[in-house]
């Protein structure tokens, strides 16, 4: 991971790296009319006449123009393509608010007992208790580490516990009935929540970030109205840190007879530390690719579970697990106030094995540990990156300490020096690490969003800190470096402007 | 320290001395008002090692009865295919499982290049020109095309063929409630959508219309009759939306074919495991026009600074994290592990097999229902002679829940109980039964052994009880 | 794997590509004193005092100086590792008479079913009938295969199976009264066939061979004597070459009393198409790990079964299978002219469920089109290197036409051009091809030995003979470059003498 | 074409173009001679799809009572120790699984820095030097230390203690038969190497001396006594061949302190699955002055052309592929993949981590002995004093065989029958009870409930039988 100073000239062969070499070539590409991996099983009932089982008029014509491939072209075309993908399990990936933590490969290896991997999800409770019951003790978990009393994990995806959590707003709202027609919510927030907002029938109002970080008060007051159905926030927030003024907020928000919702994408600084539930939320989601190890596969699966309060429970999609009095767990379809459901069957059971494996791992000390060492390591980070020749141009965006994450300033790496933020994330491509979240939260100029997580160590800290330093010095002497980077990457920056203006999303025919 | 963590007594006093606090509690503590700071330990069991969590995920394991246990016609919209077993090495590799959505493309381009193929072949199957990288699964993916319609037409009502499946109607429900569209169901009429009540419902205020190939009681329906219908009311049309079975696709029509202006459906019997339900991946295509509406990621093709081929995340504008509360989705998070398996297995399959195996299912499938019609007590719920490719519906004449315990008892799981998943009254003593290239003729053969004695018994003992 | 002319000044840290940035740090070198990524399970049963269950001068005074390190440390050292290889699933490995052949992930899936992954060595046969009729199926299997009745699957690897395959030679002559001294093997034989026959206590008389590649007869006749215990014969041979005389020469060998024993690492050849047993072969091993897709592993683990005719059957190995009346298959260690064990156990059964799932996933039609495929790709490849620019070179050391491998020699092209097989090996790396067997076999000047497999297709072909080519004509205008390839490796040639010379075999502790 | 070969028949025509013949048929033609063709199909079964194969595998699997399956106290040489699933996981990577040996050093840096970390762990488990990167496995790891042995002094004897294992001793009788050296076993006593014998049969002669430690009963040995001994016996002495327990070396004395010269072993408890036997891998450690007369693949570190720390195969003057006839193994491939297993293993296990299992096996083993010894009917073999770490010999006052069925039936295998096994008269009514940490208390005190009531009842039936 050192450093390494390489300035060869755009587009020279000379310099090519073997994956740079290598041109990108698609599965369609490959393989010849005729080859095959999959052998079909016999028929091994009497053959039929196709036009008799299935008129003609329904029948394809032509058959889908997938690949002609045997199976080792598959094997490596996708191995080598893997190769051209940076991923956890080979380096610091500090992405602010996803939360690259280790992924235990215990849990694939749960995961995929076939009692869990090939249990159909209509199979009948009575022969699924040990799904049902590992759902029931993931929900109790859930209910314990939010201070929500109860849970649905049907969500598939934080949006998607978002689009819950909006809908149970205004069901609860709607069975008392008012519609209320506002949601607040931070500039900082997330860019689901306004989407989830919009796409639940309401409006979105931002509320302003205070100097400190936090919601600017007199702001809600202003805005805390009768029309509000909710306030949406992330706490502590995009800027990794935690609002001080929360039980005021909560008062506020509780005043107006609106509910507060808990996005839980940072969820992993308080584990055992601070509940949402008990500042005063109704509604929590919780991101399980994020605080609960399950792995992020490239932009999902995930799993988006949802607590809420005694007030808000009534409303839970359907179905939900019930304990018979015999102690069974069945599936309660039956609930005459619930919004419905937000996707088929009873949500991603394979996220759920994964974190309740992670949970009983950990166990109470375990994810306190976790959440400790997130935040540990997320100042200690911070403390390097705010020593000299760094914090002239990336000073901290808010606040002096943080929880797990914080928030530079590229304003005057960019005034100074003239690099922007982009270009410093590119150059740490050619150090061998992922660069932090960039240009979000969008009221910090130039903003870089760094979370390291629990799972890393001190060295990484140090040599990604490292890394840092020598980008910026390298820049003080020869700007044109970074601004050009990356140069070790299997492709260099691409063109967006034109991907986007003259859309190419699949392979011609 | 857990095992995850690794930071020394040594470590932390070198940390602390650098931030400049005397312990981990005073960053909390200065950060976290008092109220809110969790005092006690959090009441959940103490944690364990690697091995006994195994143990334990084991044990509750060994209580479900899978497919692996037992002979099982289940499907209703999740199917027993047969996953190669190089999908399950591609996904377990760590440059697939572990990144994040990519957002840094130079390190991304294997992850890119994947949604691009799958794109590709969503595309080819669906007959349709453009297709996103995956939603989270089925049902949603109906609703995220009624939202789509929605923005694109703005009107008012959603007309649903009761073939749907019954978690697609009602998740298209909950979504509708919230963005205000109205749903209104259509009946079948022998199995199918009824052609008379389709065409009465569709009107100027309709915003889409949604059918389901096959149908949710496995019938095929005439995909090109129900879209040419929805698009002969007169006007502009509702956008015609079909949830379809994408492993039939090597034999049915496409739906870009048959008119149809947006294709969803649920993934997982494309290379993914039953998982209980989840994850899979919900797949979306539709016509071009649609394109800048679509929800979820999208990769396109593009070049780098020196020319070399490369892929990104690209139109990005539809998406919240660009246009927050005008983006045309909230979805972030989506199934690109999933996804990814889809077009291994779709690759694995190859333009021969996805049609070989339809056959295969359909002959399988047409066996299956001719012997199990042949039955005392057993009948088609609607037609014997509608076409079914993998999946039909039975009524039978003895209680389902009770035939299907009796099944049970010897090892088989006989289909799923119509009644329970719809509540409709028409569904009393239906039975759908599924039929992948896992069940055999052998396995087919006794199914009909014990379904038979299951409702000659519970007869007899309704008899007797009566 | 285009060809990419890249030439550096050695040693330029301006050109080094992201692996070779990467400094190598050993596990030994990671992690702190206190990690830990093992916890162990609760002491659930009384305490006790250590020196009393194990008095102190039995006990270890200081711990072995094992890593100290956490979960996520190992994960990443070992992938990171990882990608310093170069794999099967990534590339073309012509590597000759390795046989590097496709690799199913189905057979990982099936070694891994805890029915055979958890089966404990010492199970009661009676309760673990799968796994010993598995056996007995692949016993069947490769006795039909070699044509040969008996089969022991005990050896652990294609030398184990020699050293059987001489001691039972030895233990034949020894029961009928002669203890021969002599083994006869050609020069072109494979190292471990001299190797084994000194272990076995027998001296190795080498044999000439003709020009024609095979063993010459009159060598032979000269040498086959009544001393002659056995002859070793790889048959095609290291050549890729089918000895046409084997029929006289079985009849040589057995008109002296010796036997004949077959080394099958070049099986994949024939399978199907000619069998040892049919050629007179009294001995057979084969390599599960070569023919049967047991992936190498980085050198290991294989699996060497052994098939005998019925006069060498008394001798084999314990235990034996055997079936019994009521069908059942027990352990015969009950056979009083065994050579006896060769290893615990009954050998790598592992590797005979892959094996034994290959030979059924391909039956009788998919072995012999295998070998069919395996030899249509050596030829067309041998065709595509005969062409123009590279036959004056690297011109075929025997025969016209090859069966699954041929034999380049490199001696024009050193004297021509310069260069030397190892060059054009190392040349070849930065193609992104792993480069055939060099120097080997030793009769062949500048050895290149290239056996592409049946699972490589013909474009895979086309684009290694190009690179040959492109390598020879980039040699014509420069053999500098080729002199001090590879450029783009994790690490560039590397000293062997230095390491030989001060063996640094182990990390300091 | 099967589903690995992809040779269409255009690739056919323009590949039998080039290379000048009419068909493949013809290339066999013309080299393999007319009377060694068979002409006939294989008789073998028809090939199968994925999927049937893998019915198949899961069928016979099924037929398999595995540790999975019951109670397991079985041991004797491969024991039931949890494998962590990360070393599944790298396994299971392509750069690891499926390399040849590292013969381009270039693009081999994983596999050869794999070996040499776990040449390393070796090193300092058993307190020797030098080790090499793996041989086959245990028993024939001692047979290629005997062979080293004779290499080195070329004497005629090996002494060889009755507390090596078995399969090591007959396996060391196959190997010395061959390169001429009488195997002479000492007996034990009181279940230990008897010291008097030992010394007795030791002379000028001998060329190495055996034992196990923990030996095949369980026992520990007083290792540097055995070394001691054989040191003192006058004039050089004979090389002194421990085949040692790995897993037992953070809390027993290592060989190389004990005094051993060369220690070798069964790696199967560090990391690898049981396997029904393999494959595992063996380990080989020595003293200095056996570097160059080692068997195996030795990874040594080095530097390359720009002075980058890298890693090659060295000493290859010892090896086969140059040495050839005076080469001092046959050995080509071994257990590389295996011994990776085992270093990730150990790195996993951690420098406190084998003190801590060793502990935990020590008491959990005691507390066993203690209450199975406590039992009707059931005694030491040996003596119930006698220091042991994970496995222990116990004398059943009745028929073992029968014994074990009678467990069976409970879900119990409770260990093995040491004179099947042995087949010395001495061992008969022994059962040989190995404890891992995957064995809780719980499970100890279930085999001493089943074991108890099955020596109880099979004595009873005896006695009604007599
Ligand atoms: C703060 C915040 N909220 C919500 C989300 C959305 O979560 P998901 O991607 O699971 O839908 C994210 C994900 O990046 C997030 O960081
Ligand atoms: C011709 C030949 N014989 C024997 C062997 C030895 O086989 P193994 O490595 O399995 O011991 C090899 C391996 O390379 C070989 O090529």
């Amino acid at each position: 991971m050192s450093a390494a100073v390489k300035t060869p000239p755009s587009g020279s062969q000379l310099n090519e790296t073997p994956l740079q070499r290598e041109p990108a070539v698609t599965i369609f590409e490959h393989g010849a009319p005729g080859r095959r991996a999959f052998q079909c099983p016999a028929l091994d009932v009497p053959a039929f006449d196709p036009d008799e089982l299935l008129p003609s008029h329904l029948r394809r014509a032509t058959p889908p123009a997938l690949p002609e491939i045997s199976e080792p072209e598959i094997v490596r075309h996708y191995v080598r393509l893997s190769k051209r993908n940076f991923d956890l399990d080979s380096g610091f990936y500090p992405l602010g608010s996803c939360t690259m933590k280790h992924n235990p490969r215990l849990h694939e290896r749960v995961a995929a007992l076939p009692g869990h991997a090939r249990l159909h999800p209509l199979q009948d409770p009575a022969r699924a208790q040990g799904a049902l019951e590992l759902m029931w003790n993931l929900e109790r978990a859930l209910a314990e580490i939010s201070g929500l009393p109860h849970v649905s994990l049907q969500p598939s995806a934080g949006s998607h516990g978002e689009l819950a959590g909006v809908l149970l707003t205004r069901a609860y709202h709607e069975d008392r009935g008012e519609m209320r027609h506002k949601v607040l919510t931070p500039d900082t927030s997330h860019g689901t929540n306004p989407a989830t907002v919009t796409m639940a029938g309401l409006q979105v109002v931002a509320l302003a970030t205070n100097p400190d970080g936090g919601i600017d008060l007199e702001d809600l007051r202003a805005k805390a109205d009768s029309d509000v159905a909710c306030l949406m926030l992330t706490n502590p927030n995009t800027l990794g840190l935690f609002d001080p003024n929360i039980v005021e907020i909560a008062e506020i928000v509780h005043g107006v007879g609106a509910t507060l919702y808990y996005d839980g994408a940072n969820l992993n600084a308080v584990m055992g530390l601070s509940r949402p539930g008990d500042m005063g939320f109704d509604i929590v989601h919780f991101n399980l690719h994020k605080s609960f190890t399950q792995p992020h596969g490239g932009g999902g699966p995930g799993s988006g579970p949802i607590a809420v309060s005694e007030r808000i429970a009534p409303y839970l999609p359907v179905p939900v697990i019930v304990r018979d009095e015999e102690g069974n767990f069945v599936l309660d379809h039956d609930r005459f106030k619930s919004i419905g459901r937000l996707r088929g069957f009873q949500g991603n059971y394979g996220c759920f094995v994964r974190s309740y494996a992670y949970i009983r791992s950990l166990g109470a000390e375990g994810l306190k540990d976790a959440s400790e060492t997130a935040v540990l390591n997320a100042n200690y980070l911070l403390a390097r990156l705010q020593q000299e020749g760094v914090a002239e141009y990336l000073p901290l965006a808010y606040g002096e300490l943080c929880l797990h994450e914080f928030v530079l300033s590229g304003g005057p790496m960019k005034r100074e020096l003239g690099l922007k933020t982009l270009d410093l994330a590119k150059r740490l491509l050619d150090h061998g690490f992922h660069p932090p979240t960039v240009y979000f939260p969008l009221l910090v100029e130039e903003a870089l969003m760094v979370e390291p997580t629990e799972t890393e160590t001190r060295e990484t800290l140090d040599a990604f800190a490292a890394a840092i330093a020598a980008i910026l010095r390298e820049a003080a002497e020869d700007p044109e470096i970074a601004r050009h980077a990356p140069y070790t990457t299997p492709v260099r920056r691409l063109d967006e402007v034109a991907a986007a203006k003259h859309p190419v999303i699949r392979q011609a025919s | 320290m857990s095992r995850y963590t690794a930071t020394t007594p040594a470590d932390l006093q070198v940390m602390l001395d650098a931030i400049g606090v005397g312990s981990v509690q005073e960053i909390f503590d200065r950060q976290i008002p008092a109220p809110v700071r969790l005092g006690r330990p959090l009441d959940l069991p103490a944690g364990m090692p690697e091995q006994d969590v195994y143990e334990h995920l084991r044990e509750l394991a060994q209580r479900n009865v899978s497919a692996e246990d037992e002979l099982c016609f289940l499907g209703a919209g999740m199917y027993d295919h047969y996953v190669p077993a190089l999908v399950d090495m591609l996904m377990e590799r760590s440059e697939f499982l572990t990144p994040y959505t990519p957002y840094q493309p130079e390190i991304s381009q294997g992850g890119l290049q994947v949604m691009f193929e799958y794109q590709t072949a969503i595309s080819e199957l669906t007959a349709l020109p453009v297709a996103n990288a995956s939603v989270y699964e089925g049902p949603s993916a109906v609703a995220s095309a009624g939202y789509m319609a929605w923005l694109h037409n703005g009107r008012s009502r959603f007309v649903v063929s009761a073939g749907l499946h019954p978690h697609s109607i009602a998740t298209l429900r909950t979504y509708a409630h919230g963005f205000g569209v109205e749903v209104v169901e259509i009946p079948l009429r022998e199995g199918v959508t009824d052609p008379d009540a389709w065409v009465q419902a569709i009107d100027g205020d309709v915003s889409a219309v949604f059918f389901a190939q096959p149908n949710f009681y496995g019938a095929v329906e005439d995909a090109a009759a129900l879209s040419a219908a929805a698009k002969a009311t007169g006007g502009k049309p509702p956008v015609v939306i079909a949830q379809v079975d994408p492993l039939t696709l090597g034999i049915l029509a496409a739906p870009g074919d048959c008119g149809v202006d947006v294709a969803v459906g649920e993934g997982q019997s494309l290379g993914n495991r039953l998982d209980f339900g989840g994850p899979s991946f919900g797949f979306f295509a539709a016509r071009e026009e649609f394109l800048r509406r679509m929800p979820g990621r999208i990769a396109g093709e593009t070049t780098d600074v020196d020319g070399r081929r490369g892929f990104v995340l690209t139109l990005q504008t539809r998406e919240q994290h660009i246009r927050r509360a005008k983006a045309t989705s909230n979805i972030c998070t989506s199934q690109a592990l999933n996804a990814l398996a889809g077009v291994v297995y779709l690759s694995w399959l190859g333009r021969q097999g996805i049609v070989a195996l339809g056959e295969l299912m359909l002959a399988r499938t047409h066996y299956a229902r001719q012997r199990l019609t042949a039955l005392d007590g057993v009948q088609a719920l609607h037609s014997v002679s509608q076409p079914v490719v993998r999946e039909f519906a039975l009524r039978l004449d003895a209680d389902v829940k009770a035939v299907r315990e009796r099944c049970a008892a010897h090892g088989i799981n006989p289909g799923a109980d119509l009644f329970a998943l719809s509540g409709r009254e028409e569904d009393r003593g239906g039975l759908l039964v599924a039929i992948t290239e896992r069940r055999t003729r052998a396995d087919i053969d006794r199914l009909v052994e014990v379904l038979g004695v299951a409702v000659a018994s519970e007869r007899q003992s309704q008899a007797v009880g009566a």
